[in-house]
């Protein structure tokens, strides 16, 4: 009988129709700018950097080594080198980028960056609602606006940001505790060789051993 | 197909064998069409609704992509193959690396394979859910299978979020293995949608298979024949449909596919009806594959430890790496010469392939058939001009 | 003479005149239904609603769309425009015109032509189909029998002979 | 009570009178006209802006979405906004098109579209014009439209709108046919062509039941065929070719934009408005009510309340089915549509000069299913379609 | 008030502008255009000499009226299929070059 097709689909249609009333399964709709679908935490969308402590310009991570930079496949990254130094979040004396720019208007949220920084000082970020009326210089973010705290990353990536965590802790506490025996070492050569003077050789010396801590958290 | 000056889109009209010449219309379909399933052109000689002359223009999107892909390094080229069939980002991932695996002779991890194998299939499912949503709409079902394709999809897409971090551009294989390990209770949540898939096709079933203007629209449209399929070098879902039993999967034995059971169902007229029925069919059959994956898969490394993001060079030579995608066979040629970049890079998109019969199976038919044969090709233009 | 009158049929005669005059045929026809349409008003006036309907549906309808369609199929691509009227116009304009002439004085010293409106006769559709069905019986088959003939060798006429040329 | 409730079903008209008293009497049947048109205009304007939002929100749940919900109380503003929209946009008329027809096309399409509505009786007393020759009226003025399609497709210039006119008015012309003779049962059987005098007709009950002609065996084929054929004259799903998006963009109204393109979307819902109109008049008995009980419910309630019904189905048609091809489309009107609306007339005649009883609905009833089930069978074996079976290899 | 002869005299304008054009055009189309025109005067003439005649209820001129619509209706019908024909033979319309009686 010709129809009964017709028919069949007919009452699909409608239990579909009657369903959208009944069943969140039949109205999958988010009503986007009041409610939000849920963040998936392995979600990415653009990179950030991510900087410890209070101070962006202060505790950023990046030493500006300019890696993602060169292996950025459509190449939004420009990094250029500070000249000076200034001390990282755990003290040490480092280079730091005098400017960062990703330009998400190129950015293809590969991963790529994340995956090849050696500091953790580059991650994904969630945010999706970067519509701008400048499509050149409104989607060309600089470093301020990159920059976003370690208590960000936590809360947008717990789990992976909790690893990296982990993984700082334990660096800074081996860097500690070399500090630590390095002054211990120093302070039982400067015991030892109180009366000797070449004390200040042996200082300069544990300073130039302490100095690939900083760097140490490959 | 690189030949540039095709591009020209005139037709000369004298090679039209018909009477009443003066009678014909050139209609350019597209690139601005509703129906042409991105921006594709074809350029139609009618005699009053049927087509006497079909010329498919394309390259509007074309992106250099296999010239990028020389000039960047073998890891930065694998988000760009996510841009090929933006549709099936995995399986596009899965091509390129076995490609690049086999030339640097990189073994995979167990637990990887098993991976890559439910991620394919999930893709195989979105891909074939979404090409029948599309098909439905190109006939006129004003959007409601694309929007229960869509439904469906907007689950497994959910489940690429989860894992890969994106719904679309997962560049979620790495050379020996995946970029990351399934999250806590991922596993589950992909049980769950796979569990409930089945229920969507019958659905889908019920909407649609019986449905006799369907039928109608269908069948004895656009008929491929099993010669023309051969020789055309169309693979695919759509080869299987005009009875080429040829399935990847089945005959490179790639990854751990013979690990499953699972059958290749095959049509006998090569129309239209026959290329849907055939994906439809080949949903259930992905289905089975990706129950006894998700039963098991072991715990293991997720990528072989040796491999290096950095400093990637893979010794000289050169190697051909294909899979089943769900559109065809979707091959990666690369050639080494030992550098950080590959020297040559060239991918086989099933896409175009399948397209070059398009005139073929569209001369003699209606106007309003040419957009149902060409949805039922299942293009990506993304893929076609690279 | 009342105004509705007048309307229509300065409505008719400009319609007419304009499906006779314009250059494109389609405008032409497309002013054809003007002026049919006015005749098809001229007919309410009179009081017969079913003719004029009729009228409407048949030539507005279906000669009309015909027409527009036969210009449609016959239209020829060379953009070359021939002129639109014969090269013996003047000889048609000046025989047109003696007609309109003479009809015009026999109309005007015809004593029969001075009838003034008499009251409006009430005709029901229900009249008309029982006339149709009773006095009129032999010519309505009749009239079956010629649209049936005429559709046959309409269809038989316009067919398409390509087959046979193949 | 009762008195009352009489007063509101002839509300409109009373109130009708009662501004009429006013005037002098040599205006009156004018203002009147004027009146009552001036209600048509509104009232089924109107019912055009919720019928979009209802579509579209109908639609939607089909869908699995909300469908418009943002402007207004559940979205039911949208259509304002869409007008303002419409109106506000450029009016871009090709460059090579025939300025005036490009212009008159959509005006005659909703002017003649609006023009149906001169006999169809909304409620009781309820019609402007109680023509003797209604129904006839109605076709008439139903080729008007085709016409205006005409204009709208050639004057374009353009090969999409040209293929969308040309399937248009075949399609018009091939369904005018059936539609017709669709309603000539109703005709043979009621024996006027009024439509006042055909809802009369439908207007007295046996029990609680109505004498609604869908209730016979030709007028239930014969409201099936008319709808079908209603809803291939209003281009509407799945005989929606002329505007098919996916084939030919938007067909004869390609190549227009702003207001005038929302004419055109005012005419075809117009349009299938009045046919729905015209189907509940024929057979579903106008503004009468569907039992003898109910009759204290305003007759135009009643009215609306089916037109309602129609137009959801219509939506209901449109969520679910794919379109027909252009051939098929043909083949159904001439090879399905045409026989069985013939036969119709012979089952009408037969019920007609049979004695009322179940004999009479038997034989009726079997010459309408029996011919539509072997004509349908016939026309699927032609075609050799059918639900297919596939081997696989393992 | 509205006459016989007002009607009589429109309906032989309609006649003159019907023969007009079925002399004067080229397109063929058009001229059998004009001879429907000229069937249109006759049935004003026919409407109108009902009306104002003297025994209405009779309803002859509808009657005749109605039956030269149906010929006129069969007339353009089987007028455009000679024309198509003709087209399709000599690819014009133009009368005046559609001169060859050859097949």
């Amino acid at each position: 009988m010709v129809g009964k097709g017709i028919i069949k689909g007919m009452v699909e249609t409608a239990r579909n129709f009657l369903g959208s009333y009944v069943s969140k399964q039949r109205l999958t709709t988010i009503q986007y700018p009041e409610e939000r679908a849920p963040q998936i935490e392995a979600a990415r969308n653009f990179p950030f950097l991510v900087f410890d402590g209070t101070d962006a310009e202060q505790g950023l991570r990046c030493v500006a080594c300019q890696i993602c930079e060169k292996e950025c496949p459509p190449k939004c990254i420009f990094i250029e080198k500070s000249k000076d130094k200034k001390p990282d979040a755990t003290g040490k004396m480092q280079f730091y980028p005098a400017t960062f720019n990703i330009d998400i208007s190129v950015c293809m949220s590969c991963q790529i960056c994340v995956e090849v920084c050696p500091f953790d000082s580059i991650k994904m970020d969630v945010v999706y609602d970067l519509s701008n009326n400048d499509r050149f210089a409104g989607l060309l973010l600089h470093k301020q606006q990159l920059a976003k705290s370690n208590e960000y990353y936590n809360t947008i990536h717990p789990t992976e940001a909790a690893a990296v965590d982990a993984h700082f802790a334990e660096e800074r506490a081996k860097a500690a505790a070399r500090v630590k025996a390095a002054a211990e070492a120093k302070l039982a050569a400067e015991a030892k060789a109180a009366t000797d003077a070449k004390a200040k050789s042996e200082t300069t010396l544990a300073d130039t051993q302490a100095q690939p801590v900083g760097g140490g958290t490959r | 197909m690189s030949d540039a000056t095709n591009l020209t889109a005139q037709i000369d009209i004298n090679t039209i064998p018909a009477l009443g010449k003066e009678q014909l219309l050139e209609l350019a379909m597209g690139p601005q069409h509703p129906s042409t399933h991105g921006v594709f052109r074809m350029n139609v000689v009618l005699d009053g609704e049927r087509v006497m002359k079909l010329k498919p223009v394309f390259g509007y999107l074309h992106r250099n992509h296999e010239k990028i892909a020389e000039s960047e390094t073998y890891l930065g080229s694998m988000p760009y193959t996510d841009r090929l069939d933006y549709i099936c980002s995995i399986t596009n991932n899965w091509a390129y690396a076995i490609a690049v695996e086999k030339l640097a002779g990189i073994e995979v991890p167990e637990r990887a394979e098993y991976l890559r194998v439910i991620t394919g299939e999930l893709t195989r499912l979105q891909n074939h859910a979404c090409l029948l949503g599309f098909l439905m709409q190109d006939m006129g079902a004003s959007g409601t299978p694309l929007m229960y394709a869509f439904r469906e999809r907007e689950k497994i897409m959910d489940l690429f979020e989860g894992l890969t971090g994106a719904r679309m551009m997962c560049n979620y294989l790495r050379f020996g293995g995946c970029r990351v390990d399934t999250p806590a209770g991922w596993m589950d949540a992909a049980r769950k949608v796979v569990a409930e898939f089945p229920r969507f096709l019958d659905e889908y079933e019920n909407l649609l298979v019986g449905n006799e203007i369907l039928m109608d629209r269908t069948q004895e449209v656009g008929i491929l024949s099993k010669e023309l399929a051969i020789n055309a070098g169309i693979s695919g879902p759509m080869a299987r449909a005009s009875g080429v039993d040829y399935d990847i999967r089945k005959v490179d034995h790639y990854s751990i596919y013979d690990r499953f059971n699972f059958r290749i169902p095959l049509g006998e007229r090569g129309d239209v009806y026959d290329r849907y029925m055939i994906r439809f069919l080949e949903m259930r059959e992905s289905i089975k594959i990706l129950e006894q994956a998700m039963r098991d898969i072991p715990d293991g490394p997720i990528v072989d430890p040796k491999t290096k993001i950095r400093g990637f060079r893979p010794k000289p030579g050169e190697a051909y790496g294909r899979i089943e995608s769900p559109k065809g066979e979707l091959g990666f040629y690369l050639v080494s010469d030992g550098a950080l970049n590959p020297y040559r890079y060239r991918v086989r998109p099933p896409s175009l392939i399948n397209l070059t019969v398009l005139e073929d199976l569209c001369i003699g038919q209606n106007v309003a058939d040419v957009v149902v044969i060409l949805g039922s090709i299942d293009i990506v233009l993304g893929e076609v001009d690279r | 003479m009342n105004v509705s009158f007048i309307l229509l049929a300065i409505i008719t005669v400009v319609g007419t005149a304009a499906a006779m005059g314009m250059r494109n045929a389609v405008h032409c026809v497309l002013a054809l239904t003007v002026g049919l349409a006015g005749v098809a008003a001229l007919y309410l006036q009179l009081g017969a609603q079913f003719v004029g309907f009729t009228q409407i549906m048949v030539y507005v309808g279906a000669v009309a769309i015909l027409a527009v369609f036969a210009i449609m199929m016959t239209h020829s691509p060379e953009p070359a425009k021939p002129p639109t009227f014969s090269s013996f116009w003047t000889v048609g304009s000046v025989v047109a015109a003696s007609v309109f002439a003479v009809l015009a004085w026999a109309i005007h010293s015809s004593s029969l032509a001075a009838h003034t409106l008499p009251p409006q006769p009430e005709v029901t559709v229900q009249q008309i189909g029982d006339a149709l069905m009773h006095r009129f019986v032999l010519p309505l088959e009749l009239m079956g029998l010629l649209l049936t003939a005429a559709l046959i060798g309409a269809v038989v006429i316009a067919m398409n002979h390509r087959e046979e040329i193949k | 009570m009762n008195l009352k409730l009489d007063q509101l079903d002839q509300i409109f008209v009373i109130l009708n009178n009662w501004l009429l008293g006013y005037l002098p009497p040599v205006v009156r049947p004018l203002c009147s006209s004027i009146l009552a048109i001036a209600l048509i205009l509104v009232t089924f304007a109107l019912l055009f802006a919720i019928t979009t939002v209802l579509e579209r929100k109908g639609l939607g749940r089909i869908q699995n979405r909300f469908g418009p919900n943002r402007v207004g109380p559940c979205g039911f503003l949208q259509p304002i906004a869409d007008g303002i929209k419409s109106l506000t946009k450029e009016d871009i008329v090709p460059n090579p098109a025939d300025h005036v027809v490009h212009f008159l096309a959509p005006v005659l399409l909703v002017a003649a579209a609006f023009m149906a509505y001169a006999v169809l009786p909304i409620g009781r007393n309820m019609i402007l014009v109680d023509m003797n020759a209604g129904v006839l009226y109605f076709f008439a003025i139903g080729s008007l439209m085709e016409l205006a399609v005409f204009m709208a497709g050639w004057s374009s210039r353009s090969k999409y709108s040209l293929l969308g006119a040309m399937r248009a008015i075949a399609q018009m012309i091939s369904y005018e046919v059936p539609l017709v003779l669709a309603s000539i049962v109703v005709i043979m059987q009621s024996g006027s062509l009024s439509t006042v005098s055909i809802v009369n007709m439908q207007a007295t009950y046996t029990g609680i039941w109505p004498h609604w002609f869908v209730f016979t065996p030709w007028g239930f084929a014969g409201f099936a065929l008319f709808m079908i054929a209603a809803t291939a004259e209003s281009n509407r799903s799945p005989f929606d070719l002329p505007e098919g998006e996916s084939e030919i963009i938007a067909g004869y109204y390609t190549e227009y934009s702003g207001f005038k393109f929302a004419l055109f979307f005012l005419g075809e819902y117009i349009g299938m408005f009045a046919t729905s109109a015209m189907a509940i008049t024929l057979f579903l008995g106008g503004w009468s009510a569907p039992f003898s009980f109910l009759t204290w419910i305003p007759s135009y309630f009643w009215f609306f309340a089916k037109l309602l019904t129609i137009i959801l189905t219509f939506i209901w048609v449109r969520g679910t089915l794919p379109r027909l091809r252009m051939d098929q489309l043909m083949n159904l009107a001439w090879e399905f549509m045409l026989p069985m609306t013939l036969l119709n007339l012979l089952t009408a005649g037969v019920w007609h000069f049979m004695p009322a009883g179940a004999l009479r609905w038997l034989i009726c009833g079997a010459m309408v299913v029996v011919p539509c089930i072997l004509l349908s069978r016939g026309l699927k074996q032609r075609k050799k379609f059918q639900v297919r079976k596939y081997r696989f290899s393992e | 008030m509205n006459s016989l002869q007002n009607y009589l005299l429109l309906s032989s304008l309609l006649f003159s502008i019907g023969l007009a054009g079925a002399l004067i055009r080229r397109n063929a189309i058009l001229v059998l255009i004009g001879i429907e025109l000229m069937l249109n005067a006759a049935n004003l003439n026919l409407i109108a000499f009902w009306r104002f005649g003297p025994n209405p209820a009779a309803l002859t001129g509808i009657m005749f009226a109605i039956f030269s619509i149906s010929i006129a209706a069969a007339e353009a019908a089987v007028g455009l299929g000679i024309i198509l024909a003709a087209y399709r033979h000599s690819k014009t319309t133009d009368l005046d070059r559609m001169n060859s009686l050859r097949g």
